[in-house]
């Protein structure tokens, strides 16, 4: 299937490194969101996928640096200075964030703080962003919303802060959102509401969506292009039913397989285990950063292979046929 | 920030970042201040340039350098470093009673604070709030009048000023301990409170009570300074720094630099304690040490 | 299997609530009831699953049954010789369950200590490091040195070490990484069948439930709403909550369409 | 950055606090507090009590006899005994009794003075039952009786002569209080002056902040020459270094009695001040409790007494403005009968360990001085004595106390002590060796004798002979370890005028002062 | 309710204060007037004070009594002045508060614009440079940092009174000038600790993930921090304050005694040296209720700073 050219790209992140100090914890990735679209970007911990979506939002903590290219609109995100950024930050590119207790100001009412992008991008003042923060909770389906409005953020359930972040983000309609593991924190119900109401904002507000997970169920559901990362390389990356139905590389074959299936029994009765465990930061071998894991690996992963293909892209010596 | 984005979560991984290599610039520096003060309070015992108590009057007021006076010689004409190097011996007496006083009684108090939770933590704790408010130089007073004024009352003072700290400390840092699975398995297996409180808990709050301690201390000799220079504190004959300082203020005029080294010596020793502490802070990583208000 | 099963566990109405901190010394305390009512048997032999979202009680139920806490009312028994000996228990961080200041041979080998069993320490050891699938060699090291899904396997050996009959596991792979889950459930699979365990898991993790549990309660807000043969539970679930909760699942075949 | 910025602002305020006076005058001789007819004193101690009948403080008697209590006579600064009270007095040949004639005056709350009062204040003064006992029973020891003639006349009469009695009646223990009024009960005799404090002389009580200042106002009513001075106060400063500060300061217009002598030096070279530099007066002592232990042993005592080195102890104490003694008195004016008996026990630490070896410590000998922290030269002292006693062998423990503590435990009964350094400023005291309570414990008949005899003695160069010898046998003795007279030194503000200079007698009278 | 329920606390814990002041003075070490007049005293001297003190009656009378007359604001009379101690409490208080304040002004005037500085570039030779700085301050002793301050203000420059107080009635700005060197003193070593707080709670709340979020919707660091993360901090740091000024407040004690300052410090360490029992029962006890109040008073803030903290602490 493939992107069609015509279709044009809110973002093109090329040859983005991200360093956490003298480390390299994501190397060289390069991949484009669509307009329109919603690319679910796949990694266990230490992947690099968090790290990658900071990098494109400007928002690497101290310490850590970002090389390469992220273009929005004719602008290298990565080039732009902080005041540059900041006009594009919560206004055209909007994200929301894992943890929403400690993602919230505990100490700010709620009101104030969904308002806040609204005043800072808008030009409201107090009383109109604070409406306009009202119509958005309520747009979150969060019950009550006019009391919630002077609540503190402790004072909500998980969903409901989520459903807050949520619509903190979207205040200013950006055109892309990046929401990293916005349900990983929340019970399987509200995982599913909130999951819904993603999926119906971002359709009504027309938003590139990049959503970060390590829950491929979850990307099946809500995406239609998927990412995978580990140990910090983009390894495979295509359309959701291509990806998921026929995986080319190994790992996301393994991840695929070790979801256990709900309505069939468990093949030879057993899990379908990856040998071995995810290295830390750092430690990941050199070449194809699966090769120690991978039953397939030879030689010649020692070298990184290029993501290679036409719309389905794997980087992979031996890939899946 | 969350942990994913530093990759903490990864077991026995440190985050390269921090340049965990070569020594931390903090306990370095505190670690070569304090063994400073801690040797020349070793070699005080067996050798001092001059007796530190030896009187000579004609020749006070040397200027550092002058008549072997290494830092000169003070008002009745003692050698100020060797009474620097012995006031240094009680510095450390002090210190190391005062902490060791407030481990003595703070430590089980917080440990059974932390066990045992219910009205023995409220008791504890109830019994901390009150002996806060008796900050140490106060309860020095109060000690000083009732018993008469000794280093003794001092030390005392000072130790049981710290005793909520301590039992604070340990509490807080006890019930994270306690809340961790592993307590929980102990307790399934049927570990005794004491038990659970020499093997996991102690060992587990050891950083934090190291650090405290060093901190501790600092407190501690800033105190028995202030306490020796009001009088209240180590009595003459016995070098103290405290009292040299005060000696020292009768003479600003014929001798500014006498004022200068026991101050520095008080200002040195407590800076390398409280760098000893921040470096150790960095290197163990505790997260529930306690502020001591100073002075 | 014509034998008539022998229960481990006996749970009759058990109830257990907790005090709220005081608002003022002077009004009354306020209770939050964390489990409320529940009744069930365990089997021996048998691995029987809880879920339910958090908040529901059942972490509360496994302090019960693990005799970390006493029921408030209603009676919950166990039916062995020694609760202590023969329960045992795996939790869901493993970064938690190990003491960082003891080593492994340490931690494993805690059990045996404080419940002065004697046996050979150091055959047994081994013995528990191979049943695990840990090499000799992690004896002498410390947590820290261990990735998430070794600690797990650290802290299984320690909850063999005194031969226990019943093993409760709460969500024991919930906190490790998506491709090393399916290591230690082999591994909670292998145990079973070799060691004869009675196997109590407690997960929010349906499909985890799935495949390890032959029986399956399923408890909200402290009660328990639906019990049941694991498969029949899947199938054909009869009550509204248990519904919603097999909706809520994402899976990989729920493909969206654009 | 605005932040930094910020910081600055408390530095602009202080800077605004610190030029606030540079307008008001050069630096150095900032006015302070101080007026033109207003004047503050500093003084190392304050009183115990302002009822000057009740306690031995010399700070009392300094502050208060001649401001606001008086005598019938007093003593000038030159230690010449003048009429205060009485305007002249009647003396029979064998010197048995004296006639007082008094001033026509009142009491500072408006009753008349009269010999009543007189009777009333002697008669107190000399009943060992009142309570507080008056502190110097022994300066009436040779009285018989005290006798109204007339309202305006006291005939005093002795057992025998008294060299030493008028000149006791003009001390401050010796003050006149009024009879009819201020008595809160009579028997035994109590007033209410400790708090409400009430003379004839030239200023009266205003306000007393215990350990920080006392106020005298003047008394409009007095019978002299109007003082200059609206107001005295007297500012209590322990510390030596912050009483030379105050000064330099501008907080004090002066220092009486200096207390840390170190300091002269940057007085000497500021045209400001004036060094009033005394004659030696007082006996600084290494007193010995010759009844305990060791010290019971003359060669013990003598040793203690060659091992200090008096030059030390002058330089380093008194900065060398004091003189050696060798004996209980010291060469000034108000004691004729001094003799120098500095030979005696001369410094030498090598004879002080042979006379220890030969009392029997050889081997060491461990000794509590009690050490008063209040007074800087006892401190010093104490320091140089530790110094000087661990060269002959001798270990000194050092129990530090305050002056009150002081006088409960080593001046008054229990008078349990070994040691302690302490500065007897009391002019002509050497009869207190005739007493063997008093807290030496000296008890030595003969002297005890000899004492009473010369006070007794009319021929002047007999009882002169008489004090020689007491002097002597006290030196030989080492009754105490007598080391130096320091002078009197009071710094003073070089405009002040009619500030009693190189004064003698112990009250500072300041009626005549004033700015110039 | 809740203020309430902490109101009773306090005042339930300056009971039991009282109490331990009043055991330590009266109980422990036995005869109160053997005390006073020291340990050798004579037995008729001890009896006499003794009867003088009232002490044949039982404790907890005298406790009550005390405690009573407190109430009523009798502070009892001095046993070395025989003066009601009131008045002079209130002359003295007019002395040590306003150093107490003046100190803590000067502490946060300097503390909360270098701390802040110090945070946010906690990274460069500017942050660095005030860190080092505020560890310096730290270390020295307030009374050493006195005699300095005399030294170079008073006794070589004059511009400033080296010691010794100026009554507020006589010279409103000469009493502000007396207290100058010391507020400097005490306040020096108090903004050099209130420095590294301010800058470590900074530092850690720019790493809060709120303040991600907040750059998120398009804030600068800057303005993040202001918005967003100073409240945070000052959490805290209002905690510290607390602290800080109870340390200030003992600081004060040892530093009228530097400048001979008529303040509660110094009748504080008179009545000490002078055992005037009496007073010290007083002015403990005076000196343990302020700092159970400003406890309370922080307890107070920290509420309306932090809208998570219920009931239970």
């Amino acid at each position: 299937m493939g992107v069609s050219a015509a279709t044009e790209a809110v973002v093109r992140v090329s040859d983005l490194s991200v360093r956490v100090g003298t480390v390299e914890a994501v190397h060289s990735v390069g991949f484009e969101l669509a307009a329109g679209r919603r690319t679910g970007l796949i990694g266990e911990s230490g992947s690099g996928k968090t790290l990658t979506a900071l990098a494109v939002m400007g928002l690497l903590p101290d310490g850590l640096s970002a090389r390469g290219r992220a273009v929005y609109r004719e602008q290298d995100l990565l080039a732009l200075s902080e005041g540059e950024l900041c006009r594009l930050r919560g206004d055209r590119l909007g994200m929301i964030f894992q943890e929403p207790l400690s993602a919230l100001n505990p100490v700010q009412k709620i009101g104030e703080q969904v308002a806040e992008p609204l005043r800072l991008h808008r030009g409201l003042g107090a009383r109109e962003s604070l409406a306009r923060a009202r119509e958005l909770l309520e747009r979150v389906q969060i019950p009550g919303a006019v009391e919630k409005l002077a609540q503190y953020p402790h004072q909500l359930s998980g969903g409901q802060r989520q459903r807050a972040m949520i619509a903190m983000a979207i205040s200013c309609s950006p055109e892309l959102l990046i929401a990293d593991e916005p349900t990983t924190a929340l019970d399987v119900t509200v995982q599913a509401e909130v999951l819904r109401l993603l999926d119906r904002l971002v359709d009504e507000e027309g938003a590139t969506l990049l959503l970060i997970t390590h829950d491929l169920p979850v990307v099946a559901g809500l995406c239609d292009r998927v990412l995978v990362m580990y140990g910090g390389h983009l390894i495979e990356e295509g359309a959701v039913g291509e990806v998921f139905d026929s995986p080319r590389h190994p790992y996301t074959l393994a991840l695929l397989e070790s979801i256990p299936s709900l309505d069939q029994e468990l093949p030879g009765g057993r899990f379908q285990a990856i040998p071995g465990a995810v290295p830390g930061l750092g430690q990941f071998p050199s070449g194809c950063p699966f090769r120690n894991r991978c039953p397939r690996a030879t030689e010649i992963c020692a070298t990184m292979p290029v993501l290679e293909g036409e719309g389905h892209r794997a980087a992979c010596w031996h890939p899946v046929s | 920030m969350s942990s994913e984005v530093i990759g903490l979560t990864e077991p026995g991984l440190e985050p390269a970042w921090r340049r965990r290599s070569g020594l931390n610039p903090s306990l370095l520096a505190g670690g070569i201040l304090v063994g400073a003060v801690i040797l020349a309070a070793l070699v005080s015992y067996v050798w001092t340039p001059f007796d530190p108590t030896h009187v000579v009057v004609s020749d006070r007021f040397q200027p550092p350098g002058q008549g072997g006076h290494l830092l000169g010689s003070d008002a009745l004409g003692r050698d100020v470093a060797s009474q620097i190097m012995a006031g240094a011996r009680n510095t450390l007496l002090v210190g190391i009673v005062t902490v060791a006083i407030a481990l003595l009684i703070g430590v089980p108090l917080g440990g059974v604070a932390a066990l045992y939770r219910g009205w023995a933590e409220e008791l504890v704790m109830r019994f901390s709030d009150l002996v806060l408010a008796f900050p140490a130089l106060l309860l020095a007073f109060l000690f000083a009048a009732v018993f008469h004024a000794s280093t003794l009352t001092a030390m005392g003072a000072i130790g049981i000023a710290f005793v909520p700290v301590f039992a604070r400390v340990v509490r807080g840092a006890g019930l994270q301990v306690m809340e961790q699975d592993y307590v929980t398995a102990a307790r399934t297996f049927g570990s005794s409170a004491l038990g659970i409180f020499f093997r996991h808990l102690l060992p587990n709050v050891a950083s934090v009570m190291i650090v405290q301690a060093t901190i501790a201390f600092a407190i501690a000799i800033l105190a028995e300074a202030a306490l020796s220079y009001l009088g209240l504190g180590t009595p003459p004959p016995t070098p103290s720094w405290g009292r040299m300082l005060s000696d020292s203020q009768n003479y600003l005029a014929q001798s500014s630099t006498l004022a200068l080294w026991p101050g520095l010596s008080i200002a040195l020793s407590v800076l390398g304690f409280n760098l000893l502490g921040d470096g150790l802070r960095d290197l163990l990583d505790p997260k529930l040490v306690q502020r001591i208000p100073p002075q | 299997m014509t034998e008539q099963p022998e229960t481990v566990f006996r749970v009759r109405g058990v109830s257990k609530r907790f005090a709220l901190p005081r608002q003022a010394p002077w009004l009354p305390r306020r209770f939050v009831a964390a489990v409320e009512g529940v009744s069930f048997e365990v089997l021996r032999g048998e691995s029987l699953g809880i879920v339910g979202e958090s908040g529901s009680g059942k972490t509360t139920l496994l302090k019960l049954l693990l005799g970390l806490e006493k029921p408030d009312a209603g009676e919950l028994r166990y039916l062995g010789r020694s609760l202590r000996r023969e329960v045992q228990v795996v939790f869901q961080d493993p970064v938690s369950a190990l003491d960082p200041r003891l080593s492994v041979a340490d931690i494993i080998l805690e059990p045996l200590r404080v419940m002065g069993l004697r046996e050979p320490r150091e055959s047994r050891l081994h013995e528990l490091l191979q049943a695990v699938g840990l090499p000799r060699a992690a004896s002498g090291r410390y947590p820290h040195e261990f990735s998430g899904g070794q600690r797990q396997r650290i802290a299984i050996a320690r909850a063999l070490a005194p031969r226990p009959r019943v093993l409760l596991a709460d969500e024991p792979v919930s906190a490790l990484d998506v491709s090393v889950r399916a290591q230690v459930l082999n591994l909670l699979l292998d145990l079973r069948r070799d060691f004869d365990l009675t196997l109590l898991l407690v997960s929010h993790d349906l499909g985890v439930v799935r495949h390890l549990c032959q029986r399956l309660l399923v408890m909200q807000s402290g009660r328990v709403v639906e019990a049941g043969e694991t498969p029949r539970v899947f199938a054909a679930p009869t009550q509204p909550y248990t519904q919603v909760l097999l909706a809520a699942i994402p899976t990989l075949s729920q493909r969206r369409t654009a | 950055m605005r932040l930094l910025r910020a910081a600055t602002l408390p530095i602009l305020l202080i800077l605004a606090l610190t030029g606030c006076q540079s307008g008001g005058g050069n630096a150095g001789a900032s006015p302070g507090a101080t007026g033109k007819d207003k004047i503050v004193v500093g003084f190392v101690q304050g009183p115990t009590s302002l009822d000057i009948t009740s306690d031995a403080t010399a700070s009392i008697a300094t502050m208060l006899r001649d401001n606001l209590y008086e005598g019938l006579l007093r003593t000038d600064a030159s230690g010449v005994l003048i009429p205060q009270l009485a305007t002249g007095w009647d003396t029979t040949p064998d010197g048995k009794t004296y006639t007082f004639h008094l001033r026509s005056t009142n009491w500072q709350d408006g009753t008349p003075f009269t010999a009543q009062d007189v009777k009333f204040s002697w008669d107190r003064a000399r009943d060992p039952q009142n309570k507080p006992a008056n502190p110097h029973l022994d300066y009436w020891a040779p009285v018989s009786s005290v006798d109204v003639v007339d309202d305006h006349t006291v005939k005093v009469s002795l057992k025998q002569y008294s060299d030493n009695f008028l000149f006791r009646m003009a001390q401050g223990s010796a003050a006149i209080i009024p009879k009819s009024t201020h008595v809160v009960s009579t028997n035994p005799v109590a007033t209410n002056l400790a708090t409400q404090p009430v003379g004839t002389g030239p200023f009266k009580f205003s306000t007393y902040l215990p350990n920080t200042s006392l106020t005298l106002v003047r008394n409009a009513a007095w019978w002299g020459p109007k003082p200059r001075l609206q107001q005295i106060t007297f500012r209590f400063i322990t510390d030596a270094n912050a009483m030379n500060n105050a000064l330099k300061a501008g907080d004090i217009d002066a220092i009486a009695q200096l207390g840390g002598p170190e300091q002269l030096p940057s007085f000497k070279s500021d045209n400001n001040f004036r060094i009033l530099e005394g004659a030696p007066a007082g006996k600084l002592m290494v007193a010995y409790n010759n009844s305990k232990g060791a010290l019971k042993d003359v060669r013990v005592r003598k040793a203690i007494s060659m091992a200090i080195d008096k030059k030390a102890w002058i330089d380093g104490v008194f900065a060398g403005y004091a003189v050696p003694i060798g004996s209980h008195a010291v060469p000034n004016v108000t004691e004729p009968y001094y003799v120098d008996e500095n030979q005696v026990n001369k410094y030498d630490p090598t004879e002080a360990k042979k006379q220890l070896a030969a009392a029997g410590y050889a081997s060491g000998l461990t000794l509590h001085l009690a050490e008063v922290s209040d007074f800087p030269y006892a401190v010093r002292g104490g320091d140089i004595l530790n110094s000087e006693l661990k060269a002959v062998g001798v270990t000194l423990q050092i129990d530090t106390m305050t002056f009150n503590d002081w006088l409960h435990t080593v001046f008054l009964p229990p008078q349990d002590y070994d040691l302690t350094i302490i500065n007897h400023v009391e002019p002509r005291d050497i009869g207190n060796y005739a007493n063997p309570k008093y807290y030496w414990h000296y008890d030595n008949p003969q002297v005890a004798q000899m004492v009473l005899q010369a006070d007794a003695e009319q021929d002047q160069a007999k009882r002169k002979s008489m004090y020689a010898t007491v002097q002597k046998q006290l030196a030989d003795d080492a009754a105490n370890g007598y080391i130096m007279s320091p002078k009197q030194i009071d710094v003073i503000r070089a405009n002040l005028r009619g500030y009693p200079e190189k004064r003698l007698s112990t009250s500072l009278y300041l009626a005549k002062a004033y700015f110039s | 309710m809740q203020v309430l329920s902490r109101l009773a606390v306090l005042l339930l814990s300056l009971m039991v204060a009282s109490m331990a002041v009043f055991a330590v003075v009266n109980v422990l070490p036995g005869d109160p007037a053997a005390v006073i007049l020291g340990t050798s005293a004579s037995p008729q001297q001890i009896a006499d004070l003794h009867r003088q003190l009232g002490l044949d009656r039982p404790a907890w009378l005298r406790y009550l009594e005390w405690l009573g007359g407190l109430i009523r604001g009798d502070f009892g009379v001095s046993l070395i002045s025989k003066q009601p101690i009131l008045p002079e409490l209130q002359g003295r208080a007019l002395v040590s508060v306003p150093l107490a304040l003046f100190a803590m002004f000067l502490a946060l005037a300097v503390s909360i614009p270098l701390g802040i500085v110090a945070g946010v570039r906690y990274r460069s030779l500017s942050g660095s440079l005030i860190s080092a700085l505020s560890l310096g301050g730290i270390a020295i002793p307030a009374f050493w940092a006195g005699l300095l301050l005399v030294t170079i203000f008073a006794v070589q420059l004059h511009v400033l009174p080296a010691g010794s107080f100026v009554p507020w009635e006589e010279s409103p700005v000469g009493a502000l000038r007396s207290l100058l060197l010391p507020s400097i003193a005490l306040g020096l070593v108090q903004g050099a600790v209130l420095t590294r707080y301010i800058r470590s709670a900074v530092i850690e709340v720019q790493r809060e993930d709120y303040i991600r979020t907040a750059r998120s919707k398009g804030l600068t660091r800057g303005q993040a921090l202001r918005r967003h993360g100073l409240k945070n901090a000052a959490i805290p740091v209002v905690t510290i304050l607390g602290l800080q000024l109870t340390s200030l407040l003992v600081g004060a004690v040892v530093i009228e005694n530097v400048f001979y300052l008529p303040g509660l410090g110094r009748m504080l360490l008179d009545a000490v040296r002078n055992r005037d029992l009496i007073e010290i029962q007083d002015l403990i006890l005076l000196l343990t209720a302020t700092v159970l109040v400003i406890n309370f008073a922080t307890d107070l803030s920290y509420r309306l700073l932090d809208p998570r903290i219920r009931a239970s602490r």
